[in-house]
């Protein structure tokens, strides 16, 4: 049913995602919810890698790992997204280069 | 066939992701976000898990990608002067990444080369993935389960303790105090005496 | 116990007691007090110790055949290690004894005349009777380690004695330069007596019917092999040449050949033995390159410079190398080095006296050059000519040193003969006094008449000296022989140039000074008068008993020589001219001396102005304080600030814990500048890290 | 009295003490705890002394092996593990007989905060006494590396100006040098199973093994003794210490390092101890040297004394390394005879300190014109620094070069010139100090010593004179333990 | 299947779990007022689950289908860490008043995050492990930022949140992998695969998450700015239970899901451990305020931690246990000084704002100085056996570099502690400081008093303790 395809492709992908996800982080130094959108990115990722290792092993756990994952990511964001306006209502804006207070 | 629709799809989720983090306007961030769900999904339904393809649409697409546009929104942020110097730093994330990249692909070809063990099959012991999966989810993996509760509350009580302000002077509707007002309590009849004044 | 022994007791501890009293008491029995008990007892010490010489010497000679030893306590007691306190009584000691407790006692009396006026009286007389002490411990020590407490104890006594006036900064340093060079001869010492410990192991399989004494020692410890610093034992081991296994050595081998490695070289024991105990007793009696400190000294009270600087420390050097005649017999090159450096001395050291103008430090080069007499005699063999030397040079030095106190004391402190002259008629007895000690230094006698026994003390022993050294077939005897008629000609010529400078011809002092001179008081004039009388009498008397027909039975064992030294008797052999030798170079310094003081007076005045270089070679000492002070002093010094502010402080502090920290703080505030507070950097740190974990895992799977 | 444990009771007696100044301090205040804690702390160390002297006296010098034992299991393999030979039952006494004299010093001289002094004192003092007592490796270095805590405490809070650096610096110093020292126990306690001395000291350790063992142990007693290269932070130490602390520094805590090597290093490591001794020697004779050469030149008396110290502590090293009777008694003597005479010139640079408050050489001079009875004891000491016979120090100098001289006469006659130079710098400061006019005028007023300075100096120097004298005393009851040493290396 | 026995299994988290549940709902109902009791009795549920936890050391079961293991190893830890968190809770009372953190959130999100920890110890697979620290992280991410009126506790909240979800990103790829790659995600699953490429790389993501919440270097970076600017009693907590489960939990995967590929990652560890020892000796050497100090303090001593973890099950598990629960003793002791000492009303901050200590509360100086000791290492305080115990496992697995390093890092962190001994004990005394209550003095003295004398004389009992429960 599947033919040519194979989990490396799901492999590959995932592993784009999750390196643009990463490089997302740093290289953006203006905007902190771009940042977590980044975070999304990875978490995406992830799940892509876990469904496509559960269906080629023929093993539902990753599945079920995914779902978690899938959980967890909304909560993470809720909790980011809070965090982060608590900071803004600090500070008032949330350019990553400003986030500096804290440091030495 | 499928093939074709992966490869497709597969560079409409890179393109989309890459887009994400490069966008200057962080609302077209987020629908690039949306974009690369929806493909994601796609990519999902190419191998049969159609529970976790419906679960990424809804629950990304409906709450997270909408909670973020909100925030965006919400937070109005000059968005002229952001995503200055982004090329600057490029060179250094794109090599980082190529290097992180490099990693991974020995892995790939090291699992290309030795297959996973098992058989392919989204959907082990049942009629459909769905299926398959509500007979594990809620036994099997209780735990897990209630421990996705556990988290969900206390993203719920953090997202509330953190932003929820109890505002003293604001005035609030109070059902009970409306019901229980009494007549006594809001009219007084004085009798005035013309020239006198209260 | 016997009454001897009592009395040796009494000599020992008597100044010791005296000292302690003194020191500690000094606030209870004020300076009158203080004096009178230290006197006292040092006195009846040397009435003690006269008592046991007299007896001991014209007394029944068997007494003093084979001395004995008195133990008095356990010192120290490591394994095979045992040094013990204890007096030992026998030739050697009696004659030391008798002399450090007379000319002591003498100058305890003088002193109290001399130091009259000084605060700090209570104190001098402490020093003066803790000196006395410290030496008889030395002389009547029957180990190695107790001979170094006393020869130690005399050196803090001389430390401290010196700089008794210790406001005055060249006494401070004098005393310090004193302590400092005998200390270099100490450790030359110490280690002489480390080195024999190492050479003196002996297995008890060695040990024959000869070796009984160690033999006996050694059932006695229950040990296989001993080691001992006992002179007894070791004499013992030595003459009986047992076998020895040094430390170290693979077999055993006689003593007398036996040789280990030391700094390197490989020598044989006893030689290294008995050059390294006379780098001690060139320390403490000022031979040569040693004799710094001697001269410097002067600048004690002059009772000091008598007792310590003249008759009795400075001849300790000469005790010693006499108590170790044993190792001296049966080793070559030892002697040698004795025998050249005793020479070299006594001709250095005159030629030095020559050109000093301070009336001590005239008669401190004389006493050193006097020193190398003995020194050499020794060296040749001729323990009991040195012996006797010390013995008689001892009264007649301390005789020429309190007369110069009393010059001194008479002028109110001045001690530079240019300020003097003419001194005979306000201080006659004086004079005759320092004549009676220049005609006995000089060696007056009749030579040749050898049983009338006409002439002062110094003709005896030095003429016995000068005739062993003619005698003598040692490669270093003619040497020795012209070097000492040379001495002795200097010598003849600088005594009489004091005597004439101080007491003769028009007077240069300051007139003050001049009218005020005057004779001593009795309490000094007595000891001037005793002393003269030894000077004039202990040659004559104790000829035939120390070097002549009587020496082998009044020496005893006290003294080894060795079978095939026939030096003392060998010394009747020689040509006629060689008795007159001496006389000849006596004779011709008074003349040369006469010419210069008395005829010429202003020629030498001129020959000093005009300088010259012998002038001042000689007036400088040879350069050897300079050449000292830059090579040792500033060498010190300089080594001391290189270690100190470079060593310590840049090379180990700053490579070490300054150095560190300082890189710890540097890297903590790299760390810290690191920490940008930046959540991209932050971010790039953690990918790094996982990055770089994920390719180093890789490649170790890829390798292993 | 056989059946009480009387080490431990030596141990803990002054921790008790603090205690109870401690108690005072938290409930009744401070002013309250200082005055009491004078009194409290002499009654304690001086009941502390009586239990070690009947320890002493129990102690049975014809036996070899460790006596008055006390062994409780604590872990596994390691034990609360009391005992004392000979080595042990001296330094412990030492350690029980100076800290009183340094108390009674106190009274007068210190002056702030005087309760927290006495209880970091009498903590320092069953640190220091346990050392010598354990018997188990990891024992001893709890209270070894346990005493750098008082120390650092008396260094920071009583010092001098430049305390900081000092205290820093002879904390960490000494700390690193114990963290090697650790690592090699834990080693061997995982090689043998257990860090007994008495069971490790009859291990074969593997020669190969022996050698870095051996290392790491002299990494913690060289620093702690302290050997050249790595002395420096003792004249700094030294100088920033108060005068009590200066005393037990040089009088009990550098003998740990000695200690240590004849307890653990060589008879646990007797083949590498025999391949280091040419290091041993160059580095005891370097420090004789070198630290003598460095003395000369100070201008700080402390310092000066300090650099002797490390000097003096050359001929231990010396000694321990000879490897014969003679070197390793001389050795022990030397440490205790040290522990004495710097001591006690600790305390004679502490009473012109109490009275100037300055350490410069150059500010004194003439003292012996209006302090003629300190001068007197302080030339005793110093002829006694110098090693004059008759003294303690003789004894200990004489016979760690007659040890010496058997292994090498190079080392001997290092040594020997070392001699020489303790002479110049201790001569020259005296005269500095002590002779010559009395020029600076702030001088003019200076008082005599007092009763108790001269009781505390005296009672030194009757025991500087005495063990000069009669060092047998000592020399008998360390015998035994030389011996088995000596068994141990094979020797 | 049968449920009850499942609760009955992990009874301490399942107690947690509900009266988390309960507080909430009781919180809604009472409101803020009703926080000093919510936290109190928080306190309460966390000493009881510890309490039970400690009853579980008799030996291993498993539940909930095998996600959940409670081993001796993992009871044992779960003790120490919920009493930790209970103290630190209770501790934390004096000093959220007036602060704005009295909210009875505060103590109920502090629940969460010990199940979370609890979770963690107890996990048995990767989904559980996973679920058990986003727990955590997330109930820490908020309580970071609970002072949300304080831009720096909202910065350290944004630090904390974004970093710790890329570390979370992290982790789960590599978890991902590991699945793939073991075709499971049980641990005896794992630990039967082959060791594959992509196992081993999975791997040293998974430990870089690990690494990152248990605040090894170089993963630590978080570490000291979110400890400044978070509030006093949350960095308290964070210091406490999280701490021994971060570090507990990579002993646990390693030890039993990777146990057999020990070789793969003893290297990544011992390179963990040893950066985490220089660069939190390093690190703190120059810092001046308190809580950053303490934050490179506690990054060294995981380094300490995970010399243990580097040398493997056998030797490893007891000491890191007893170091771990050695150090975080002494901390909690530390962090109840810092939060009950008050100058006019302000908390201390600078390491000069203990000057003179000493002679304002003599009692609590030297209970500081006690527990400064220990957390150094230096004997006779308890710390030291904690070290011993962690080079005697180093030295078991021939290790010695890394002893060497740590004896290093021991040295240049003793830097900064004798820093804060020297402003304690002989800095002049400053202005005088405000009482401080009961349980201030009580905490630290009980601390000071554990680390010495009393685990001192009882650390053959503790070790004995620690032994057993890695052998069960």
């Amino acid at each position: 049913m599947a033919g040519a395809l194979g989990v490396e492709h799901y492999l590959a992908v995932s592993a784009a995602l999750f390196t643009i996800g990463v490089v997302g982080i740093f290289v953006n130094r203006k905007n902190i919810i771009v940042i977590l959108m980044a975070i999304e990115l990875i978490l995406l990722s992830v799940n892509i890698n876990l469904v496509a290792f559960s269906v080629f092993n023929g093993d539902l756990a990753g599945q079920v790992f995914a779902l978690m994952v899938l959980t967890v990511a909304a909560a993470e964001a809720a909790v980011g997204l809070a965090i982060l306006v608590v900071y803004f209502r600090n500070r008032g804006e949330i350019a990553v280069e400003n986030v500096s207070v804290l440091r030495g | 066939m499928l093939l074709i629709a992966f490869y497709i799809l597969s560079s409409v989720v890179v393109l989309s992701a890459l887009f994400v983090i490069a966008a200057r306007n962080p609302v077209h961030s987020v629908l690039w976000l949306i974009c690369a769900f929806f493909t994601s999904a796609g990519l999902l339904v190419l191998i049969g898990a159609e529970f976790l393809a419906m679960l990424l649409v809804v629950v990304y697409v409906g709450a997270v990608a909408v909670l973020f546009l909100f925030v965006v929104m919400m937070l109005d942020v000059d968005f002229v002067e952001l995503k200055q110097g982004f090329l600057s730093y490029l060179p250094a994330g794109a090599l980082l990444g190529l290097a992180l990249l490099a990693e991974i692909a020995v892995v790939a070809v090291a699992a290309s080369s030795r297959a996973p063990s098992g058989t392919f099959d989204p959907k082990p012991g049942a009629a459909t993935n769905a299926e398959a999966l509500s007979k594990v989810i809620y036994t099997d993996n209780l735990l897990l389960f209630q421990l996705a509760g556990v988290v969900l509350l206390v993203a719920m009580i953090g997202a509330i303790v953190l932003t929820l302000r109890s505002r003293p002077h604001v005035r609030r509707q109070s059902a009970a105090q409306q019901t229980t007002r009494r007549r006594k309590d809001a009219v007084e009849l004085i009798d005035v005496k013309p020239g006198q004044g209260l | 116990m016997g009454w001897q022994d009592l009395a040796a007791l009494l000599i020992v501890f008597a100044p010791g007691v005296a000292a302690v009293t003194a020191g500690l008491g000094q606030r209870f029995l004020g300076d009158r007090g203080a004096m009178a008990i230290t006197t006292a007892l040092v006195v009846s010490a040397a009435i003690a110790a006269g008592t046991l010489f007299f007896t001991h010497t014209f007394g029944a000679h068997e007494g003093g055949a084979h001395g004995h030893t008195i133990v008095l306590a356990r010192w120290i007691d490591i394994g095979t290690f045992i040094a013990n306190w204890a007096i030992r009584v026998d030739t050697l000691s009696v004659v030391m004894m008798f002399v450090v407790t007379s000319v002591s006692a003498l100058v305890h009396i003088y002193s109290i005349g001399y130091m009259e006026e000084d605060p700090h009286r209570a104190r001098f007389f402490s020093y003066l009777s803790l000196f006395t002490f410290a030496m008889l411990m030395l002389v009547t020590s029957d180990n190695f380690i107790q001979l170094f407490f006393g020869w130690e104890g005399v050196g803090l006594a001389s430390y401290l004695l010196i700089g008794f006036w210790y406001k005055k900064a060249s006494a401070n340093s004098a005393a310090i330069k004193a302590f400092v060079v005998n200390r270099v001869g100490d450790v030359g010492f110490a280690l002489g007596i480390m080195a024999l410990v190492f050479l003196i192991q002996v297995p008890q399989a060695s040990i024959g019917a000869d070796g009984a004494i160690a033999a006996a020692y050694l059932q006695q410890a229950g040990i296989e092999t001993f080691s001992s610093v006992q002179f007894e034992t070791v004499f013992a081991v030595i003459q009986n040449n047992l076998l020895v296994q040094p430390i170290g050595a693979l077999e055993a081998v006689p003593v007398q050949a036996a040789s280990f490695e030391f700094l390197g070289q490989y020598v044989f024991g006893l030689e290294i033995v008995g050059i390294l105990l006379f780098i001690g007793a060139m320390g403490k009696s000022a031979q040569f390159l040693l004799h710094t400190w001697l001269p410097d000294a002067m600048e004690g009270p002059t009772p000091v410079s008598a007792l310590i600087h003249a008759a009795t420390m400075v001849t300790a050097g000469v005790f010693l190398v006499c108590r170790c005649s044993t190792i001296y017999e049966f080793t070559t090159v030892a002697p040698m080095i004795i025998t050249l450096v005793g020479a070299v001395t006594c001709f250095f050291a005159a030629t030095v006296g020559l050109a000093q103008n301070d009336i001590k430090r005239v008669i401190a080069y004389s006493t050193c050059s006097q020193l190398g007499y003995m020194f050499f005699a020794a060296g040749l063999g001729a323990y009991q000519a040195a012996m006797f030397h010390l013995f008689t040079h001892a009264f007649f030095k301390a005789l020429l040193f309190l007369s110069a106190g009393a010059v001194i004391h008479g002028l109110h402190h001045e001690q530079d003969m240019r300020r003097m002259g003419g001194l005979r008629k306000k201080m006659p007895l004086t004079y005759v006094m320092m004549l009676l000690g220049t005609l006995a230094l000089t060696g007056v006698g009749l030579p040749g008449v050898e049983q009338a026994h006409v002439g002062f003390a110094g003709f005896f022993s030095k003429d016995a000296i000068i005739e062993v050294a003619y005698a003598s077939h040692d490669a270093l005897g003619p040497l020795a022989f012209w070097l000492s008629i040379g001495a002795a000609f200097l010598t003849s010529f600088y005594s009489w140039r004091l005597m004439f400078m101080t007491f003769h011809g028009q007077t240069r002092a300051d007139h003050h000074a001049y009218d005020d001179a005057h004779d001593a008081p009795w309490v000094m004039a007595l000891p001037l008068i005793l002393l003269a009388v030894g000077a004039v009498l202990a040659g004559g008397v104790f000829y035939d008993t120390f070097v002549d027909h009587h020496q082998a039975e009044f020496w005893g064992t006290a003294i080894f020589t060795a079978p095939d030294n026939h030096v003392l008797h060998d010394r009747h052999d020689v040509p006629f001219w060689v008795l007159l030798a001496p006389a000849g170079a006596w004779i011709g310094g008074l003349l040369f001396a006469t010419y210069f003081y008395i005829l010429r007076p202003a020629l030498p005045r001129r020959m000093a102005a005009n300088g010259g270089p012998l002038h001042s070679f000689l007036s400088n000492k040879w350069y050897f304080d300079e050449l000292y002070s830059l090579v040792f002093v500033r060498g010190t010094a300089l080594l001391g600030d290189l270690f100190w502010k470079v060593g310590d402080r840049k090379i180990i502090d700053g490579l070490g814990p300054d150095g560190v920290t300082k890189l710890a703080q540097a890297g903590a505030g790299g760390l810290s500048r690191l920490h940008t507070g930046y959540l991209f950097h932050y971010a790039l740190v953690i990918l790094l890290s996982a990055v770089a974990f994920g390719a180093a895992v890789l490649f170790g799977q890829a390798r292993g | 009295m056989n059946g009480l444990p009387l080490l431990s009771l030596t141990t803990f007696l002054p921790l008790a003490g603090a205690l109870v100044v401690t108690a005072l301090r938290m409930a009744g205040g401070a002013r309250l705890a200082d005055g009491a804690s004078k009194p409290i702390a002499l009654i304690v160390s001086l009941a502390c002394l009586v239990v070690s002297l009947i320890a002493l006296q129990q102690f049975d010098p014809a036996q070899s092996g460790f006596q008055l034992v006390e062994k409780v299991a604590w872990y596994e393999g390691v034990s609360y593990h009391l005992g004392v030979d000979g080595m042990a039952i001296l330094l412990v006494v030492l350690t029980t007989a100076l800290t009183p004299l340094c108390i009674l010093w106190s009274f007068k001289s210190v002056e702030e905060r005087v309760s927290d002094y006495m209880i970091a004192f009498l903590v320092l003092e069953t640190l220091m006494i346990g050392v010598f007592c354990a018997l188990d490796l990891m024992l001893f270095y709890v209270f070894f590396e346990g005493g750098l805590i008082p120390m650092f405490l008396i260094i920071g809070v009583w010092g001098g100006k430049n305390r900081l650096y000092a205290a820093f610096k002879f904390f960490l110093y000494t700390l690193l040098g114990s963290l090697l020292l650790l690592a090699a126990m834990i080693y061997m306690y995982v090689t043998v199973g257990t860090t007994d001395v008495q069971a490790l000291q009859d291990y074969p350790f593997d020669p190969g093994v022996q050698t870095w063992l051996w290392l790491a142990f002299f990494a913690s007693f060289a620093v702690k003794l302290p050997m050249w290269p790595v002395h420096t932070w003792l004249p700094d130490a030294h100088v920033e210490a108060p005068t009590a602390g200066s005393v037990i520094l040089a009088g009990v805590l550098l003998k740990m390092g000695g200690y240590g090597f004849l307890r653990f290093s060589l008879p646990m490591f007797p083949d590498a101890s025999i391949l280091f001794q040419p290091l041993m020697f160059i580095l005891s004779v370097t420090a004789i040297i070198y630290a003598s050469l460095v003395a000369f030149r100070q201008t700080d008396i402390k310092k000066l004394i300090a650099y002797s110290s490390v000097a003096h502590m050359g001929f231990v090293t010396l000694g321990i390394f000879a490897f014969n009777e003679a070197g390793i008694q001389g050795a022990i003597f030397q440490m205790i005879s040290h522990g004495v005479i710097s001591g006690a010139l600790f305390f004679c640079v502490g009473v012109i300190y109490d009275r100037m408050h300055t350490r410069e050489i150059a500010f004194y001079g003439g003292l012996v014109h209006r302090m003629p009875v300190y001068a007197a004891l302080f030339m005793l000491f110093s002829m006694a620094n110098v090693g004059l016979p008759g003294t303690s120090g003789f004894v200990g100098e004489l016979m760690t070069m007659v040890g010496g001289f058997q292994a090498s006469s190079w080392a001997a006659a290092g040594a020997a010139l070392g001699v020489i130079l303790s002479a110049v710098y201790m001569l020259t400061l005296y005269r500095r100090t002590v002779f010559g006019e009395m020029t600076n005028e702030k001088l003019f007023d200076i008082r005599d010593v007092t009763l108790t300075e001269v009781f505390i100096l005296g009672l030194l120097a009757v025991f500087a004179l005495g063990l000069g004298v009669f060092p047998s005393v000592v020399f008998d009851i360390t015998e035994g333990s030389t011996r088995d040493i000596l068994q141990m290396i094979g020797k | 299947m049968d449920l009850l026995t499942d609760f009955h299994s992990a009874a301490p988290e399942v107690l947690l779990a509900l009266f988390g549940v309960g507080g909430v709902l009781f919180g809604a109902i009472a409101g803020d007022r009703s926080s000093r009791l919510v936290r109190l009795a928080s306190a309460l549920a966390l000493v009881a689950a510890s309490v039970l936890s400690f009853g579980r050391m008799g030996g291993s079961e498993e539940a909930f289908n095998g996600l959940y293991l409670s081993t001796p190893f993992a009871s044992l830890a779960k003790s120490v860490a919920y009493a930790m968190a209970a103290v630190s809770l209770a501790m934390s009372g004096a000093s959220v008043r007036g602060t704005g953190l009295e909210r009875y959130e505060f103590s109920l999100l502090t629940i969460f995050a010990s199940l979370g920890a609890g979770i963690m110890l107890s996990a048995n697979d990767l989904m559980a492990l996973y679920m058990g620290i986003e727990t955590l992280s997330l109930s820490s991410y908020v309580l970071a930022a609970f002072a949300r009126d304080n831009l720096r506790s909202a910065e350290a909240g944004l630090k904390y949140f974004v970093l710790g979800a890329l570390a979370s990103g992290l982790l789960l790829y590599g978890a991902s992998l590991i699945y793939g790659f073991a075709g499971g995600t049980r641990f005896d699953v794992i630990a039967q695969a082959d060791p594959s490429v992509g196992l081993i790389f999975g791997l040293v993501l998974l430990l870089t998450g690990l690494a990152f919440k248990a605040s090894a270097a170089p993963f630590h970076i978080w570490t000291p700015d979110v400890y400044e600017g978070a509030p006093t009693p949350v960095v308290s907590f964070f210091a406490t239970a999280p701490k021994i489960a971060a570090v507990a939990l990579m002993a646990g995967v390693l030890f039993r899901a990777f146990g057999p590929h020990q070789a793969s990652w003893q290297g990544v560890v011992a390179i963990l451990s040893a950066m985490s020892m220089l660069i939190g000796a390093f690190g703190a050497l120059r810092q001046t305020s308190l809580k950053r100090i303490l934050a490179y303090s506690s990054i060294s001593n995981v380094g300490f931690a995970l010399i243990a973890v580097a040398a493997g099950p056998e030797a490893g598990a007891p000491a890191v246990l007893v170091y771990m629960s050695l150090y975080v003793i002494a901390t909690l002791g530390l962090f109840a000084g810092l939060l009950g000492l008050r100058r006019k009303g302000q908390g201390l901050d600078l390491v000069t704002d203990l000057n003179g200590l000493l002679k304002h509360k003599p009692g609590i100086a030297l209970g500081l100085m006690t527990l400064i000791f220990s957390v150094a290492g230096i004997p006779p305080a308890v710390g030291f056996w904690g070290k011993v115990q962690v080079f005697e496992a180093a030295l078991r697995s021939d290790l010695l570099w890394l002893v060497l390093v740590g004896a290093l890092a021991s040295v240049v962190s003793l830097g900064y502690y004798l820093r804060l001994v020297w402003a304690m004990m002989m800095k002049p005394a400053g202005e005088p400081l405000d009482n401080s209550d009961f349980g201030t003095g009580l905490v630290v003295t009980a601390t000071a008093l554990l680390s010495f004398p009393a685990l001192t004389i009882l650390i053959g009992r503790v070790l004995e303790l620690a032994a057993q429960a890695s052998v069960g």
